[in-house]
């Protein structure tokens, strides 16, 4: 996935996931009459944005070395939380999810910083526990905004665009200039690459880890809010299964699994070629059962020209 | 030797047990015991598989959407072209997907997390395009012999748990005293250094998930006959409970190294945290929480006991 | 070639207060002391060369110096002042460096992040000033004369470049004291020159060098003095200018160590190997030469000239675009290295810690990890066949561990390096080829593995040695293949060819390179 | 009582009412989650075959897999797609509210079926049709109570945690079996995810911890003989009264045994079809009631003759 070198650094041209974005999206133009319109395109941006939001804190912890398997969760619980307390008004419960959020993070990386558990593990478990929390807050229910305002707000749009989708793109772009232009950004890169080194360096891997983690949490519980407002609502079982497609669509984007090479760009593109592949077999109304088969095989078959592509043939042993 | 490098997440397991035993008089009668052990018979048996794979260095995921494919598949056929030929269409055609992934990992070299993930998207896909979505069961359920994987009794202990026993015994003997086990080893610990020695690495990662597809193939057959009918979506979610339980017993996922004793004893921990909680009448959620909390502890307990074995023993 | 006969005169000691003082340092592990009561110092402007065998106690000395170890008892004197250093970048603000031997980079960071790692200049809070970042690179690099700029990824350099990275980062906070830790283990003769100069301007400065080596030419070169540990124990410190190589190994090993050079194979059978205009795409061209029964070939090149890739290529590796490889007779061209090791090739890769060994495996499980089918029967391994195998090993190239048991990582380099030439003995191969066999390897064992390979050849096997170092490819064969840029530039006999010849071949025919002027 | 020959009156009744129909019509669907069960499964076919018998239907079928979200992506999918007419199987019956009031907004009427949505969403929906989940809960107490003769302890295996069916089903059992007969105890719930594996876990641990469990309601059938599966195989099957709900197959065949004491019968054939004729009702124009049960009568050893055996 790591052809082009250097391009999170604005040195080479493009990404070999946007290639592939653009290729569906001329495919998807053409076979459906629905597909190409400024609606259905945002539509697809506000569908997009969860995972997208869940993948801008993933590419983080990713780069970092870790891994977060509760970002589902996390969103659950999140949306649940600002629909359950609206009652005590709106700004309260935005900020209390917010916080269930962060501190769900901070729990996971203290964990894996002080025992140094492995992160796949120690999220595994945040994972089933935190659906937990969920259902004991519940107890089951599922909530409905009394708030018309809070799902009005999921629903509004600035000109044509959707207030969801441009608060996709804006973390985007802030994620993206926090990783490659900020201390923080750059270290996470150290930290991932070269652990050892970083730690002669003086770079505080605990911390880095730390921040890493509240930032993934608090992704997951900004999209839970904003799932919540789109959906004017929040259900117990929301967000399973969100962090299959939100690892998958972070390493569509380039990002390593072992750490130290990823980017927000490729993050946006991977993210974006799920959505779009979904969103466009809806339109040409491929079955249900078969476009569980088409994304594996597009998932593999992607992975298999991106390795084509990057065949290190002659410069390197072949094992 | 590899047993007893598992010693400090078989304190924790034996501690856990003294503790619930305090509050359900039944945990640890007979009868519970076997009946964890029998429920937690599928997800070791598919977790063996699983911890060959991890030790060659590699991750499967699709261990769950295998498990859907090929429940679904014995069963059904098992009317249609009697319980023999099922079962050997059910193993060869899951061996088949295995090789898909095993030769996807191995011979094309691609990152086993996603090859394995989107798998498990696309046999999920075939399941339900091969059932048309409906369940599928074993009408005559009385007067057949598949009833046997699941449900019967060799000597007085349960054939899944048999079978569980028989397959961590035959795997862990492979893995620790076969030039192959000991290949895998070298491939998972240092794939580069591996080749260098001459090991056909590609096919060892292929062989691996072989294996794992013919644990879940056996973790088909006792839960095909267990239930004598499937959904389509039975194994969802495996996946990540056998990982759990490889993880909990001290596997680590980085290759090289582990064991299939570890992974026994994971699976059981996990077992018996559900069952335990079950009997002490807490809700479904509160076991969930409670399972979050065991996990991270007994995981962190062990690292602690190997860092201390480590600054005493090294020299 | 011999640094000392080159630029003359040894340095004098220089007289000065030591910048640096380390006293009475004693290190304890669990079971271990690691360093017991060492005093060491350095003086501003001095290069102090520390000597010993591996597992002698230097690293962990240096380490206590840098900060990531704490002695358990000592003191360190910095300028006078008592330290105590709580971290490697505490230790470095001070204006203690150490520039590691195990390369501490990240590979996906750019030169600049790199050599900044843990310090990047901020504006605003947390943005990094991407400008003053480039600027200060840009004078570091500058001052060390780097050909690479500071906006390139570091895995794209080859590794004397990473080596420049190491010492730039060294550079940014004013040093006082600068430790190198083996500089030269992954440099060619060619790229040496150039660190040199580095340390040379370093003292000039005032700075107080710290030059650990195994190279007695380099440390005859280029230092003042010389301080020597022994088993984690200071056996003491001379003067350059007055002593000799033999009393200094005397001090690390405690005998005289004979440089036998005299006792080449000379009996030969027929070609072994025979390789007829062999090309890797990009990589190397049109690659001919032989090697007989019995006889010991060099291969001489700079790091890139496309020798270590030759031996991947015959070992199955590589895939050739032309050309055959042919062995005892036959046609072979192997597709994959399981096919070249039953054909009865052994290769000893380059690279020790990825290529060579699985580190998290013990002793008797490297070793038999290329001859399996020996020590098993229907699969099954025979514990007993394994034990004799190692034991047989073991004892003949007395390898140095605490048991079978032990982790092949917790092993010295030489001793690492014995298990994998070990783990080839076994398969009774019909070609040897030994890439770098020496680097990194303390004296003692270098001459123990110089001499087994002599016996090896003598025994029968044709053995291909591919080498960096002059005195290890003249010493040990008996024809040499010269490498340039991916070509066979000469052939020399190993006996009768002079250094001059040599370093014209492998730095391209009739051009003298720098390196030519410095070493010739 | 809903009988083969009341089965085909009604069919007969609707296909009649299709005649003042104008056409043709695109309608889409978003269902739950086809695949999970069969139930859902043939639903899905059934609603198909029911619009291609209809020359004026053009369908666009879409599956939310369980997941909110994704159905609210589809409902704005299909709004895009202006389709005449919307039929939704609410993966929740909250969530989905704003969506609905979306396309309701859009002008595309919204027919809810099989699950019904909270009360606030009423009124941007056109109809519902479906079962009534709560009453079937209170019918399976009734069973339950007569089955026992008012005395005894039971145990419940519930469907997936948090969906609407689950909890209402739960409810209306739970609270007619209160005021119907207090003799009869709820030991326990437990929830078996509509996963019969599962079921026949979660009935193990109930059969290890209670010495005396006298009854299990199971959330569907497909619990319940999981349930059954793990009685037989500690041996206490014949102690125990089992009643499920959504009669599948081997529900039937169980009942026809002996094992089974009894379920609800709900054919999927009808709900489906009572979706589409709903949906083609309001979009001829019709006054279409907002509440529109279709009949899921008991079904018991005694009346199994009354009723075919279902397909899935």
């Amino acid at each position: 996935m790591t052809s082009l070198k250097g391009f999170f650094r604005g040195k080479t041209a493009i990404q070999p996931i946007w290639i592939f974005v653009i290729a569906i999206f001329i495919f998807f133009s053409f076979m459906s009459e629905y597909f190409l319109s400024l609606s259905n395109i945002t539509n697809i941006l506000v569908q997009t944005s969860t995972i997208g939001l869940l993948a801008l804190g993933m590419t983080y912890v990713m780069i970092n070395g870790n891994i977060d398997l509760s970002v589902g969760a996390t969103l659950g619980l999140a949306a649940s939380l600002v629909v359950g307390i609206q009652p005590l008004g709106l700004t309260v419960a935005v900020l209390a999810a917010l916080a269930a959020g962060i501190v769900i993070g901070a729990i996971n990386g203290l964990i894996v910083w002080k025992t140094g558990v492995n992160a796949f593990i120690v999220t595994l478990g945040a994972m089933i526990g935190v659906r937990g929390l969920i259902f004991l807050y519940t107890q089951e229910q599922s909530f409905y905004a009394t708030n018309f305002a809070f799902a009005d707000f999921g629903a509004s749009t600035i000109g044509p665009i959707p207030v969801l989708a441009i608060i996709f793109l804006l973390c985007t772009l802030v994620m993206h200039l926090v990783l490659t232009r900020t201390g923080h950004g750059r270290n996470t890169f150290a930290v991932g690459g070269n652990p050892e080194a970083s730690i002669d360096a003086g770079i505080r891997l605990g911390r880095h880890m730390m921040i890493n983690f509240i930032i993934v949490g608090f992704f997951a519980a900004l999209a839970g809010v904003l799932l919540a407002s789109q959906m004017g609502a929040a259900t117990p079982n929301l967000g399973r299964d969100y962090e299959l497609w939100t690892i998958t669509a972070v390493v569509l984007g380039g990002t390593k699994l072992t750490g130290g090479y990823g980017s927000i760009t490729g993050t946006l593109g991977g993210v974006l070629a799920i959505g779009i592949l979904r969103n466009g077999m809806n339109m040409m109304q491929v079955p249900a059962f078969y476009v569980l088969v088409i994304l594996g095989a597009i998932l593999i078959s992607v992975l298999i020209i991106d390795k084509k592509l990057n065949a290190p043939s002659t410069k390197e042993v072949r094992i | 030797m590899s047993f007893l490098s598992a010693q400090g997440i078989l304190v924790f397991f034996l501690l856990g047990m003294v503790v619930f035993s305090f509050f359900s008089e039944q945990f640890l009668s007979q009868s519970n015991i076997m009946t964890v052990v029998r429920q937690a018979s599928i997800i070791g048996i598919i977790a063996v598989g699983v911890t060959v794979v991890i030790i060659g260095g590699n991750l499967d995921l699709s261990v769950g959407s295998l498990l859907s494919f090929s429940t679904v598949l014995v069963v059904d056929l098992h009317d249609k072209i009697g319980p023999v030929n099922a079962i050997l269409l059910m193993f060869a055609l899951t061996l088949l997907i295995g090789a898909v992934n095993g030769f996807l990992i191995g011979f094309m070299r691609l990152n086993s997390l996603i090859v394995t993930l989107a798998m498990l998207s696309a046999i999920q896909g075939l399941v339900l395009i091969y059932s048309g979505g409906q369940n599928v069961d074993i009408a005559n359920q009385q007067g057949t012999w598949f009833a046997f994987f699941g449900r019967g009794y060799v000597a007085g202990i349960a054939v899944p748990i048999l079978l569980f026993g028989l397959l961590a015994i035959v795997v862990q003997v492979v893995m620790s005293y076969t030039g192959y086990g000991r290949r895998i080893f070298a491939v998972g610990g240092n794939p580069m250094a591996a080749v260098y020695s001459g090991i056909r690495k590609n096919w060892c990662v292929f062989s691996t998930y072989l294996i794992s597809a013919f644990c879940v193939a056996c973790a088909a057959l006792v839960l095909g006959s267990r239930v004598m009918g499937s959904q389509n979506n039975v194994g969802q979610g495996y996946e990540l409970l056998v990982l759990a339980g490889i993880i909990l017993g001290g596997t680590s996922l980085l290759g090289g190294a582990g064991s299939i004793w570890k992974t026994v004893i994971g699976v059981l921990i996990l077992g018996f945290i559900q069952n335990g909680l079950l009997l002490m009448g807490y809700p479904y959620y509160i076991q969930w929480i409670v399972t979050w909390v065991i996990i991270i502890l007994a995981v962190w307990l062990d690292l602690a006991n190997k860092r201390k074995r480590l600054l005493t023993t090294h020299s | 070639m011999n640094p000392s006969q080159g630029n003359a005169v040894q340095r004098p000691p220089i007289d000065a207060e030591p910048v640096l003082r380390l006293a009475g340092i004693t290190k304890r592990f669990p079971g271990v002391v690691a360093l017991n009561s060492v005093d060491f110092d350095v003086r501003p402007g001095e290069v102090h060369a520390l000597l010993g065998e591996n597992g002698a106690g230097k690293s962990t000395l240096m380490k206590v110096l840098a900060g990531k170890h704490k002695a358990n008892e000592g003191k360190i004197i910095l300028g006078g002042e008592e330290m105590e250093f709580e971290n490697p970048k505490h230790a470095k603000r001070a204006g203690v460096v150490l520039i590691h031997q195990e390369q501490s980079l990240v590979p996906e960071m750019t030169v600049a992040e790199n050599i900044f790692l843990g310090s990047l200049p901020k504006k605003w809070g947390n943005r990094v000033d991407w400008r003053k970042l480039r600027e200060d690179t840009n004078k570091i690099l500058e001052t060390l004369k780097c050909s690479f700029q500071h906006d390139d990824l570091v895995g794209s350099l080859s590794i004397a470049k990473k080596q420049m990275v190491e010492i730039a980062r060294a550079l940014v906070f004013t040093p006082r004291v600068v430790v190198f830790d083996e500089p030269t283990a992954s440099l060619t003769d060619h790229e040496k020159p150039v660190l040199y100069d580095v340390i040379h301007s370093l003292c000039d400065q005032g700075v107080g060098i710290v030059y650990i080596s195994h190279r007695m030419d380099e440390i005859f070169h280029l230092s003042h003095r010389i301080s020597v540990l022994r088993d984690g124990e200071y056996t003491g410190t001379v003067n350059t200018c007055a002593t000799s190589e033999d009393e200094v190994t005397r001090m690390m090993i405690g005998r005289s160590l004979e440089l036998d050079h005299a006792s080449k194979p000379s009996e030969f059978g027929d070609n072994m190997l025979e390789i007829r205009n062999l090309s890797v795409k990009r990589v190397f061209e049109d690659v001919s030469f032989n090697v007989r029964k019995g006889e010991i070939v060099g291969m001489y090149g700079l790091v890139g000239a496309g020798r270590s890739e030759v031996a991947e290529t015959i070992f199955g590796l590589r895939t050739p675009v032309a050309g055959d490889v042919v062995l005892d007779g036959e046609v072979v061209n192997f597709r994959h290295s399981h096919d070249a090791v039953a054909a009865g090739i052994a290769l000893v890769p380059e690279d020790r810690k990825d290529q060579g060994l699985i580190l998290g495996m013990n002793c008797r499980d490297n070793m038999t990890l290329a001859g399996l089918g020996t020590v098993s029967s229907m699969g099954f391994m025979k514990g007993s066949a394994e034990r004799t195998v190692y034991d047989k090993y073991q004892q003949a190239m007395k390898i140095k561990t605490p048991g079978w048991r032990q982790k092949v990582g917790n092993l010295s380099g030489g001793n690492q390096q014995k298990i994998v030439i070990g783990k080839w003995l076994h398969t009774h191969p019909k070609l040897l080829i030994l890439d770098e066999p020496t680097r990194g390897i303390d004296v003692g064992s270098k001459a123990e593995i110089h001499a087994l390979v002599k016996d090896l050849a003598k025994s029968g096997y044709a053995v291909l040695v591919i080498s960096s170092e002059m005195p290890e490819v003249l010493g040990l064969s008996n024809r040499i293949i010269a490498m340039y840029d991916g070509r066979v530039t000469a052939e020399f006999d190993g006996d009768s060819v002079s250094e001059d010849e040599l370093v014209q071949a492998i730095t391209g025919m009739g051009k003298p390179s720098p390196t030519a002027a410095v070493t010739g | 009582m809903f009988k083969k020959t009341a089965l085909a009156a009604s069919i007969v009744m609707m296909s009649t009412a299709t005649v003042y129909a104008e056409g043709p019509y695109r309608i889409g669907i978003t269902q739950n989650n086809v695949g999970v069960d069969s139930y859902q499964t043939t639903y899905e076919s059934a609603f198909e075959a029911a619009a291609e018998a209809n020359e004026n239907v053009e369908i666009v079928v879409l599956d939310a897999g369980g997941d909110v979200a994704r159905q609210i992506g589809q409902i704005n999918n299909l709004i895009q797609q202006r389709v005449d007419a919307i039929i939704i199987w609410p993966t929740n019956g909250q969530a989905v509210i704003p969506a609905i009031r979306q396309a309701h907004k859009a002008g595309i009427p919204v027919v809810v079926t099989n699950s019904k949505i909270a009360e606030a969403g009423l009124e941007y929906i056109a109809a519902f049709s479906g079962p009534d989940n709560v009453q079937q809960g209170a019918s399976s107490a009734e069973m339950m109570c007569d089955a026992l003769d008012g005395e005894g302890q039971i145990v419940q295996i519930s469907g997936q945690p948090g969906y609407t069916t689950a909890m209402e089903r739960a409810g209306g059992f739970e609270e007619r079996l209160a005021e119907l007969c207090p003799g009869v105890e709820l030991l326990e719930t437990q929830p078996g995810n509509w996963n019969r594996e599962r079921a026949q876990r979660v009935m193990e641990d109930f059969l290890t911890k209670y010495d005396r469990i006298d009854g299990v309601y199971a959330g569907d059938d497909n619990m319940g003989v999981g349930a059954l599966n793990a009685a037989k195989g500690a041996g206490r099957a014949d102690e125990i009264v089992f009643i499920g709900a959504t009669n599948f197959a081997v529900g039937y065949d169980a009942i026809e045994r002996g094992e089974y004491y009894g379920s609800i019968y709900q054919s999927p054939v009808d709900d489906a079809e009572a979706a589409l004729q709903t949906a083609l009702d309001v979009l001829g124009g019709q006054e279409v009631p907002k509440m529109n049960f279709f009949e899921t009568p008991k079904i018991t050893a005694e009346i199994l003759g009354e009723f075919d055996r279902p397909v899935f």
